[in-house]
């Protein structure tokens, strides 16, 4: 359970974020609405890189705001990037590693989660090799084994699908809906990819211009007229 | 917005009667004055010099550590001119000219080869540049003491009590001059526009289609022709010493910091309140020998003023 | 015009096998201290071209510190552990000196310096210098304008650093004191680029007499920031020997001429007695053309000389072996030229200061005029110096 | 991983050949003068190599390390003529202060990146030049300054390592312990938050680096290494001038670091050999010392645009053991 | 009229990246490029746009010969290009960006322009002052597009031309991109929705590993899907299948 209070960010005089409020229950939720709505900017104060006005964020009655970003990531948040941040002089095991490094764990048992999860996304032939030689499906099959390392409680995915052939982002659809069975995280995905988050994402939330326009069950919300407006456009782009 | 920069004016305003307070305290008013005038004298090549560089680092991302040492070549070619009798102002122009063939060249022949560095190694190679002209300049000139002299440094007026010759009043207009002048063409221009627009990312740049090449022939152009008017104005007012006017850079960068590398406005302010600063502190007996270490100090604490409150997060976007 | 004479002055080259000598200067970015080394070199040219020493020719090799400490350890290491040199003759530096006393002492060689600017250079055991260096010549400078131009506070600018301008103002000061007047010290930071603020500090010091005691270079730029506030008149104006170059006449421009007072070590140009002329003779036969003809030149002229009569003067068989070389510097004692006012001495003492005496001039339009001729420096610092030269028995 | 902890890449052989030529060849073969340039060699080789791995690591860049190699000379003197202690003990010393002093420096770094770091390292040089310009080095007088003038005091070098051919062998153990203690970082969970670091910090916090930590502790072993570096230079020459230490020397040792190549360990050793082998060498050659600053200045010119992995990194590409590493270096050392 | 590529080769290093590349791009149609990650498609847009330098075959506009031309005369030739990954002028505003890009035009040209690209996307016109390094994704990729714009290009390429674009941008941006074919424009997309894309696109081409593997109607590839798949995964289907999962 994830619940969003009333978060306002302010960036000089533009108001990005203002009182967005939403709980997600759902193993996989999305988060939708049309360029500059403050997707981002949401996903960001979660992790801590934008410092909200006002506004509290709580996972399982834990408040994320008072932490600062790193110690949030050792609670158990995750999250990956609009544009991936894989690093290009570490190799792929390495790079999944880093997220428990921090873990007190014995290495062997660190080292057999992360090739764990390098077999659950597709990665283990190619654990060694170096960031720098992967294509962009390959970092975001990283991406997504480095957020499901170190018992994760929150997965955030930044337009995940972006740039990904049509095989490819049906895939990646596969790979989130599995999360919650392999590590019990809940995750939210935000995207423009309608098809991905309508078959992937059990409910989710529009926004518009930092305000909240539609929150609720996916189906439900991609039907509603405003966000027709607002986002999708009159008629439909792909069924 | 406006609120807090009026106050970081005054917070300015309040720190620098207090340093000059502090450091001034018991002694007579002449004594000050002439301290603080001969500090604004310093202060304003300081700017000079670091003008010319926040100039080419905006239009070109370069940070040009040569520009000393073509100034330098320049003074050094007014003098031998000087020497062989040639007309005064031909030999005067003659340092500007060196000065801007010696920038232009590398403007135009090595710095697009670095173009794709980083600004820090495009900022060090420079170095090596710098290097090549001072030893072509120090073979030339084998060490010996000279000087140059400008009419304009006969003719004087009081200030504080201080004799200010018309040369620092030349040098303390121009570097006012040159900051309304290429803040105005740089905001104002299309060369201007594009200048920004190379330093931003030269790559890109290219691609929408900024003429590359004549924006930063005009860039190198004006930095060459600042670099050999400051180095014209350091030999006469202060030394004639090649290594002496191509060191002088780092102070400048001092004052280049003080503007973030970026407002003209705030390179002058600060290399004038360097210059103060630093010729104020004189007059503490225990803080004297340190004196130039003034411009580091100072140049360290208004960087870290600047970014206080910032956090970083992605690397180079930001 | 007749030849010069140098060494045994046979006429005939040297062929036996050479003698290596030393010889380190500084010639990079901040100043060129190669005069010396290059008069040295001429004056041994010449040697060779008239019997070398006892047969042998100088083998003469010049190493460049370039103001540099460690390649100023490297060419001592070099010239010294490297290499069998018998001494090192004519050295010039800022720092060659600093890092190198005790490389020197540990190896028991001489080092006949001509171009010395620190105190290590004067107050070590193994290195002696021709030239007076910046102390005497300020306290003889101070003494002068004590004396004639009726200071009683002198403000010495000096660099700020301890072995050289701290170092040297400071006898100044003891100097006033002993007379009953008093000094300061306004002290520069050779990375400075300003100088006017250590210029203001002087003048703020209520001080009557100013003294410049820098490299030239610097002294231009402080004559000329003076020049702006138009001080000339309001203060004596005294320097030591860096001011006595004869470029720096038409340099300080003509403001200056008759106004500013220099301390020189040696013999001035146009005392011209025979030794300054078999110098100009030895720099026209055996230097190159753009050598310059400066003090610096005569200072390293005489050590090289001296040491060639010393080496003159011992066994034969002995002048290869370092020790007895070594042995043969100390026991130098009482040459004369009349370049220098006094004469020339080493001794066994770990402090070395032969040259304390020198002349008074004053810059004029195109050169310099004499203004008092050779006279002994007295101040509390030379007391112990005199009490060895008494002990020697070469006052 | 785990398993290449111990594995020993092409450029680490290169590196152990030449410790081991410097160690065993050099001594035996050379006179004093070259004894005496090849340990200050190997002292700015192991400054160097903090410079280096700031850079190729985190992307961080320092103009201060050999004021801060200063920083440590000056330690060690000071230790040297005050007290009678050991000169491992000193040299250790000398090490955990500038490592500190390191740590002020990482303060800016908290919040700088690129050119402005650079420039705020470049205003510390700046300052450490004039301090040591003004209060000179100990040189066995009174006080805290601890400056006479008049000859040095003596100073007493490591017990093992009296004479300058046991120096030089002593200096490049030091070297390769060094250089032993970046790579243990490199291939743990440092390197791997270096490398997200440098990355991006948005993408190390997210993973969990605290990022604070790790750059202290990249600031701090940069400057461990520039203090003991400045430790064995003192030890090398008995005394230090100021001259050694000027804030343009921390430019040069930076762009040499590139022209050698910051990623690789020959890199570090290339850069060391061309700040002090080369001028040795030309000064030896009896080229005019303005001339070899030409020289120098071209060649540096030369090798920043023709190799842009550094002088190693060409070689490295001549035994073709270097696949596309440029792009990968474009994309994430731009800023 | 046309802009033609012919056995155009691209390597890095010793590896080719492109290799035997023949593509022709006529002025007024829209040929879509299509191909897996990693097969090439970004690779030959910086190629014909000058950045990547190419080691074979030639690039022609207009019948004059272009290739190894540095960007700026690519440009000037009437050919912009849409780099990947949004690329924008981060330290200028919205409007200086677009003025910049506006470069070759002439100051009366150039605000007319400017006036077009800001009826194209309101969005951008509302934020002029702004930053661009602080837009969001995608509105830096409409500024992006907003780039090539000003140049009027007689050839437009873009790469990824939706990345990061909602839905009812995207909708917009295809009708643009037929009103631009309108305009005498041709038109060299990448696009991730290959179905949107194949239905504006006049021709198609298939990138597989570097080489053309398709080239041809785009209204066949949409009849006959199993065409498209050969020549996306050819004979590596299976290798390839185990990864994506079809
Ligand atoms: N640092 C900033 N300064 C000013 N405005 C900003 C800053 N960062 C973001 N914004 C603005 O805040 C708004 C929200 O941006 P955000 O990145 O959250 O959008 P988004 O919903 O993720 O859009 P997209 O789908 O295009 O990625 C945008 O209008 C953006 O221009
Ligand atoms: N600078 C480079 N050096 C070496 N190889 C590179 C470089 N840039 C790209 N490559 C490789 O060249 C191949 C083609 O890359 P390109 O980016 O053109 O693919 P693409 O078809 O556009 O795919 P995507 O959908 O990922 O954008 C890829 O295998 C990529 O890894
Ligand atoms: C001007 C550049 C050096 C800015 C750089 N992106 C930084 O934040 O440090
Ligand atoms: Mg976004
Ligand atoms: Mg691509």
């Amino acid at each position: 359970m994830i619940e969003i209070g009333n978060v306002t960010v302010r960036f000089g005089g533009v108001v990005a974020l203002s009182g967005v409020s939403a709980s997600f229950a759902q193993p996989v939720s999305g988060i939708i609405g049309p360029n500059g709505a403050g997707k981002t900017t949401l996903m960001n104060v979660i992790s801590g890189f934008v410092t909200a006005e006002s506004g509290e964020i709580r996972k399982d009655g834990q408040n994320l705001l008072g932490l600062s970003p790193y110690r949030r990531a050792h609670w158990g948040l995750r999250r990956s990037f609009q544009k991936e941040e894989i690093a290009n002089d570490l190799s792929v095991f390495d790079n999944v590693l880093v997220q428990i490094d921090h873990a007190r764990q014995p290495a062997s048992k660190r080292h057999a989660e992360v090739e764990r999860m390098l077999e659950y996304v597709g990665m283990a032939d190619r654990a060694g090799r170096l960031g720098r030689d992967l294509n962009k499906f390959e970092r975001r099959l990283t991406d997504i084994a480095k957020c499901m390392v170190g018992n994760p409680k929150l997965i955030m995915f930044d337009e995940p699908g972006g740039g990904l052939s049509i095989e490819e982002t049906q895939r990646l659809g596969d790979l989130i809906l599995g999360i919650h069975d392999q590590t019990g995280a809940q995750t939210l995905v935000i995207d423009h990819d309608v098809e991905l988050i309508s078959r992937i994402c059990s409910d989710t939330l529009v926004l518009d211009f930092g305000r909240r326009i539609a929150f609720g069950e996916v189906h439900a919300v991609l039907a509603d007229p405003k966000v027709k407006a607002a986002y999708l456009g009159t008629e439909e782009v792909v069924e | 917005m406006d609120k807090s920069r009026l106050l970081n004016w005054l917070l300015y305003a309040a720190l620098m009667a207090l340093v000059i307070g502090l450091l001034g305290w018991g002694k007579p008013m002449k004594i000050l004055g002439l301290f603080f005038a001969s500090g604004l004298a310093v202060g304003s090549l300081y700017a000079l010099g670091g003008i010319g560089m926040v100039v080419l680092y905006r239009a070109s991302g370069v940070l040009n550590f040569s520009s000393g040492a073509a100034g330098a070549a320049g003074a050094m070619t007014t003098w031998q001119l000087a020497q062989w009798g040639v007309w005064p102002p031909l030999a005067w122009t003659a340092c500007v000219v060196v000065a801007l063939l010696a920038t232009l060249a590398y403007g135009m022949l090595i710095a697009p080869r670095l173009a794709w560095r980083e600004p820090v190694v495009k900022a060090v190679a420079t170095l090596g540049y710098a290097l090549i002209l001072l030893g072509l300049v120090s073979f030339i000139w084998i060490d010996d003491p000279r000087s140059i002299a400008l009419p304009t440094d006969k003719m004087a007026v009081n200030f504080l009590g201080m004799r200010i010759t018309i040369t620092r009043l030349i040098v303390f207009v121009a570097s006012i001059g040159v900051v309304v002048g290429i803040h105005q063409f740089l905001g104002r221009t299309r060369v201007g526009l594009h200048m920004r627009s190379l330093a931003n990312d030269r790559d890109l740049s290219a691609l929408i289609g900024v003429p590359v090449v004549a924006t930063e022939t005009i860039a190198w152009g004006i930095s060459g022709v600042l670099a050999g008017f400051t180095g014209l104005m350091f030999a006469d007012l202060i030394r004639l010493e090649p290594t002496v006017i191509t060191f002088m850079v780092i102070p400048s960068i001092a004052a280049a910091i003080c503007g973030r590398l970026e407002s003209l406005g705030l390179v002058l302010i600060g290399g004038l309140s360097i210059g103060v600063i630093e010729s104020m502190l004189t007059l503490s007996p225990t803080l004297k020998n340190v004196r130039p270490i003034a411009p580091f100090v100072i140049a360290a604490l208004v960087l870290l003023w600047y970014q206080r409150g910032t956090r970083l997060t992605f690397s180079g976007r930001d | 015009q007749d030849k010069p004479s140098c060494g045994a002055n046979t006429g005939q080259a040297a062929s036996g096998e050479p003698i290596i000598v030393g010889g380190i200067h500084g010639n990079a970015a901040p100043g060129d201290f190669s005069a010396a080394t290059d008069a040295a070199a001429a004056y041994f040219k010449c040697v060779n071209a008239n019997g070398g020493i006892h047969g042998r020719p100088v083998d003469y090799r010049v190493e460049n510190d370039q103001w540099n400490p460690e390649l100023a350890a490297q060419a001592a290491a070099k010239l010294v552990n490297d290499t069998d040199s018998v001494a090192l003759v004519g050295n010039g530096s800022f720092i060659e000196m600093a890092v190198n006393a005790a490389t020197y002492a540990k190896a028991d060689i001489m080092v006949m310096a001509a171009g010395c600017a620190i105190s290590e250079c004067f107050e070590t055991s193994n290195i002696v210098s021709t030239n007076q260096g910046p102390l005497p010549s300020n306290v003889g400078a101070a003494q002068y304008a004590q004396e004639e131009l009726g200071a009683k506070n002198i403000a010495c600018i000096g660099l700020n650093i301890p072995n050289n301008g701290i170092w040297s103002c400071q006898a100044v000061i003891d100097f006033m004191e002993s007379r009953g007047g008093t000094g300061s010290m306004a002290l520069l930071n050779p990375g400075a680029p300003d100088v006017n603020s250590a210029l203001l500090e002087a003048v703020s010091s209520g001080a009557d007499t100013i003294l410049i005691n820098q490299p030239a270079g610097l002294a231009l730029a402080i004559l000329k920031a003076a020049e702006e506030q138009d001080l000339r008149d309001q203060f004596n104006w005294i320097a030591p020997t860096p001011l006595y170059d004869l470029s720096v006449p038409d340099a300080v421009g003509e403001y200056w001429h008759g106004h500013v007072y220099v301390n020189a070590e040696l013999a001035p140009f146009q005392v011209n007695g025979p030794d300054a002329q078999n110098w100009i003779k030895v720099m026209d036969g055996f230097a190159n053309p753009e050598d310059p003809r400066d003090t610096f030149a005569q200072a390293g002229y005489l050590s090289a000389k001296f040491f060639t009569e010393t080496m003159l003067a011992m066994d034969p068989a002995d002048v290869g072996d370092r020790a007895k070389v070594s042995e043969a510097i100390r026991n130098i004692k009482g040459l004369k030229s009349d370049l220098m006012c006094g004469p020339y001495y080493v001794g066994n003492a770990d402090f070395h200061m032969p040259n304390h005496a020198g002349y008074m001039v004053k810059i004029v339009k195109g050169g310099y005029e004499i203004v008092r001729e050779c006279y002994q420096y007295d101040s509390p610092y030379f007391e112990k110096i005199i009490a060895l030269e008494k002990e020697m028995g070469v006052q | 991983m785990q398993r290449n902890l111990f594995h020993v890449t092409p450029s680490g052989w290169a590196g152990l050949a030449f410790a081991a030529f410097a160690f065993l060849v050099i001594p035996a073969v050379a006179g004093q003068l070259w004894l005496s340039v090849f340990t200050s060699a190997s002292c700015f080789a192991l400054a160097a190599a903090g410079v280096a791995f700031m850079y190729a690591r985190l992307g961080m860049v320092s103009l201060t390390q050999v004021g801060l190699m200063g920083v440590g000379g000056w330690v060690m003197l000071r230790l040297n003529h005050a007290f009678h202690l050991p000169f491992e003990i000193n040299l250790v010393i000398s090490g955990l202060v500038t490592m500190m002093c390191g740590w002020v420096l990482a303060l800016p770094a908290l919040r700088l990146r690129g050119l402005y770091l650079a420039l705020v390292t470049l205003m510390a040089a700046g300052g450490l030049e004039i301090i040591f310009a003004t209060f000179q080095f100990p040189n066995g007088g009174d006080g805290f300054w601890g400056v006479k003038t008049g000859s040095a005091a003596p100073f007493a070098r490591p017990w093992l390592a009296q004479t300058p051919e046991a120096y030089l062998r002593y200096t490049v153990l030091v070297v390769i312990l060094g250089f032993l203690l970046i790579e243990a970082h490199r291939r743990l969970a440092p390197g791997r938050a270096w490398a997200l670091i440098r990355r991006s910090e948005a993408a190390a916090m997210a993973a969990g680096v605290n990022i604070v930590l790790y750059k202290t502790w990249a600031f701090g072993i940069s400057g461990l290494l520039g203090g003991v570096a400045g430790g064995l230079l003192a030890g090398s020459l008995g005394l230090l001038d100021d001259a050694t230490f000027r804030a343009s020397e921390s430019v040069m040792l930076f762009a040499l670091a590139v022209v050698g190549g910051a990623r690789y360990w020959l890199g570090v050793v290339i850069a060391a050999t061309l700040f002090r082998v080369l001028p040795a060498l030309l000064n030896n050659w009896g080229v005019d010392a303005d001339i070899s600053y030409v020289i120098f200045g071209a060649g540096l010119l030369h090798a920043v645009i023709t190799a842009p992995n550094g002088i190693a990194g060409q070689i490295h590409d001549l035994f073709g053991k270097r696949r596309k590493a440029e792009a990968g270096e474009k994309g994430a050392g731009d800023d | 009229m046309t802009l033609e590529v012919k056995a155009l080769e691209v390597r890095e290093g010793n590896r080719r990246i492109l290799g035997d590349v023949d593509l022709k791009l006529d002025r007024g149609a829209i040929t879509a490029v299509l191909g897996a990650n990693g097969a090439g498609k970004s690779e030959l847009v910086l190629a014909i746009a000058g950045i990547l330098p190419v080691s074979a075959g030639s690039v022609h506009i207009n019948g004059a010969d272009f290739t190894g031309a540095g960007p700026g005369a690519i440009r000037r030739a009437g050919v912009a290009a849409v780099p990947e990954g949004h690329r924008v002028l981060t330290r200028l505003s919205v409007d200086d960006n677009l003025r910049a890009a506006g470069a070759l035009l002439s100051k009366a040209e150039l605000e007319k322009t400017l006036a077009d690209t800001y009826a194209l996307f309101p969005e951008l016109a509302e934020r002029k002052p702004q930053l661009a390094g602080t837009m969001s994704g995608g509105q830096q990729q409409m500024l992006a597009l907003g780039h090539a714009m000003m140049s009027r290009p007689s050839y437009l390429l873009i790469d990824e031309m939706s990345l990061g674009l909602a839905p009812l941008i995207v909708k917009r941006l295809m009708k643009f991109v037929t009103t631009l074919k309108e305009r005498n424009v041709g038109v060299l997309l990448i696009e991730q929705f290959t179905d949107m894309a194949l239905a504006i696109a006049d021709h198609a081409v298939v990138l597989r590993g570097g080489t053309i593997r398709y080239s041809g109607r785009a209204a066949k590839l949409v009849q006959q899907p199993d065409l498209l798949d050969s020549a996306y995964f050819g004979i590596d289907a299976a290798r390839h299948g185990a990864h994506v999962g079809v």
